[in-house]
């Protein structure tokens, strides 16, 4: 978010892409257990917009939920639909899940007394701090195995531990796919939609390649020809602001 | 020593110590039998009834500290001039909330069911005392886990983890939803 | 406010402030006048006299702290004691293990070995002896380093550094640890 301006602005603010979500499934009526896909997409890409208008910059976890969503609703139209259906679960499991998550923080928030009940620092004693007990020292070597060995060796690698995060999580980011696209089309100006998911399992890798593609066509640098089998570079001609 | 003696024993500890004092440490510094310790904990609480003392102990597991009755807490915030502690932020309650319930807990896991990245707010947690490293987990990449402190029972006025309200699990629960609404 | 409350508002900000604290200030915000606080003051240590208790308030000055009575003050020096005994938690066994084997190392080379925040458990480390400041690393941002203490060798009943038990599991698996001081 950006300046004052913005404050006057009155959009509700949600902790996450799921939370937006519980908030429209009880807005909507709809039923958490047997949700309408199309119906939450189409009200979550609604918000998506008003944000966008007002500039509000969203979390990258919100774009993933849209690309998400759309997966569901895609594979759902597909003539074998278990997929979509096992997909459509886990979201729902993971919007249960939360809404009891919000239940127990609300039943906690009512019992917190922690500015009513006042306690004392430790009373300052002089006297020597110092470690006495006597250990083996293979107790370093055990404590050393507790570690995830595979951790330490990564950690060689890595001074940057955001790295560490994204690797850890495989998590992909829209703006590395940008980057991906981006460079195929400098080389030929044209490439192939099929090209960009070559080796792709993961599914958050397809998801950021594929908001990647709809956000590179969003802003005008790209164009996808009408059998949606290729991209081609717009060029620089209606590069519009940057950044 | 007299009975009267070992209440004041205990006290004094208490008081000096200021944090929570495990049980055991405070069976051995005061030289109480560690079986008569909660009879003299009781007997200390009664004596700071009798005179409406602003003090009395809490049990927080197996842990026990002094701290002032909430019916003064005014007056003591006035000391400060300021109520101390800022208000945890929903985030920051969200994620205590899934550690309080589901520990041990990984951050993984926090994230996973808030569907956020909660990195910051869990070492806020961390830094407020209200979390702190708990084992290791026994599965690949044995991540640390996270539990709650003493601290977080007092801040809940709770004595045990037994006693965090009960969340219903149940599917057909009627006001999941409607309770949720009131909420924003 | 009745008298008896008068007494406990007085005693839970002294309880609660810890630090000796300014006649004004008490005055305030128990909301007591200020030529009566003697009085007041005077009738919390009749209290805690009647009841034999381990406490009672100090003058200091203009100023009153709540403090243990002398004839208890060996307990207090008992628990302190003890409690320092307690054993290293297994957070501070890991990150002293991170700092044996590949000192010098940095706070954040422990925290990514770890991947936790570990600031808390390195301080400790550094005030209980067993880890201290090193020269800075020669690397972009000249970050400290810590190493082992004389004091950490005598804890493990080591003569040297180099008498840390090896940590190689396999023989045919270089020794994954000694690699890693070239890390930072």
């Amino acid at each position: 978010m950006t300046g004052m301006d913005k404050i006057s602005f009155k959009l509700e603010i949600f902790e996450g892409p799921l939370d937006l979500l519980l908030h429209l499934i009880s807005k909507h009526k709809l039923d958490i257990n047997d949700i309408e896909i199309s119906k939450l997409l189409e009200q979550y890409m609604d918000y998506l917009d008003k944000c966008a208008e007002h500039d509000l910059e969203l979390a990258g976890e919100f774009l993933e939920m849209a690309a998400r969503l759309i997966y569901i609703k895609t594979i759902s139209l597909l003539p074998a639909p278990e997929e979509a259906e096992q997909e459509k679960k886990e979201l729902q499991g993971a919007l249960i899940e939360y809404s009891l998550c919000k239940i127990a923080a609300r039943k906690l928030e009512n019992i917190f007394c922690g500015n009513d009940l006042f306690v004392r620092n430790q009373t300052r004693i002089k006297g020597d701090i110092t470690y006495k007990r006597k250990h083996d020292p293979c107790v370093l070597v055990n404590a050393l195995k507790n570690i995830n060995l595979k951790k330490v060796k990564f950690s060689e690698q890595t001074q940057d531990d955001r790295f560490q995060i994204i690797i850890k999580h495989k998590m992909y980011s829209v703006t590395t796919k940008v980057i991906f696209i981006l460079k195929q089309l400098y080389k030929t100006g044209t490439a192939d939609m099929d090209r960009l998911y070559d080796n792709v399992t993961d599914r958050s890798e397809r998801v950021a390649t594929f908001l990647a593609v709809l956000e590179l066509t969003k802003s005008g640098r790209i164009f996808i020809n009408e059998d949606n089998t290729k991209i081609s570079f717009i060029g620089r001609q209606k590069e519009r602001k940057t950044g | 020593m007299s009975f009267s003696e070992n209440i004041s024993a205990v006290e004094a500890i208490l008081f000096a110590y200021g944090e929570p004092i495990a049980r055991d440490l405070l069976a051995e510094a005061s030289g109480i039998e560690k079986n008569s310790l909660p009879k003299i904990i009781n007997l200390l609480n009664d004596r700071y009834d009798e005179n409406n003392s602003a003090l009395y102990v809490l049990r927080l597991d197996d842990s026990y500290q002094i701290a002032t009755r909430k019916e003064y807490s005014s007056y003591v915030k006035k000391a400060f001039e300021s109520g101390r502690m800022a208000a945890l932020s929903p985030a920051a309650m969200e994620s205590l909330a899934i550690v309080a319930y589901n520990q041990p807990v990984t951050k993984g896991f926090v994230e996973s069911v808030r569907g956020v990245d909660s990195s910051s707010v869990m070492n806020k947690l961390v830094e407020r005392g209200l979390i702190e490293e708990s084992e290791r987990l026994e599965v690949p990449g044995r991540p640390v886990a996270y539990k709650t402190t003493k601290n977080f029972l007092r801040c809940f006025g709770l004595s045990s983890l037994d006693d965090l309200p009960s969340v219903s699990e149940k599917k057909d629960e009627p006001d999941l939803f409607s309770s949720q609404s009131q909420a924003d």
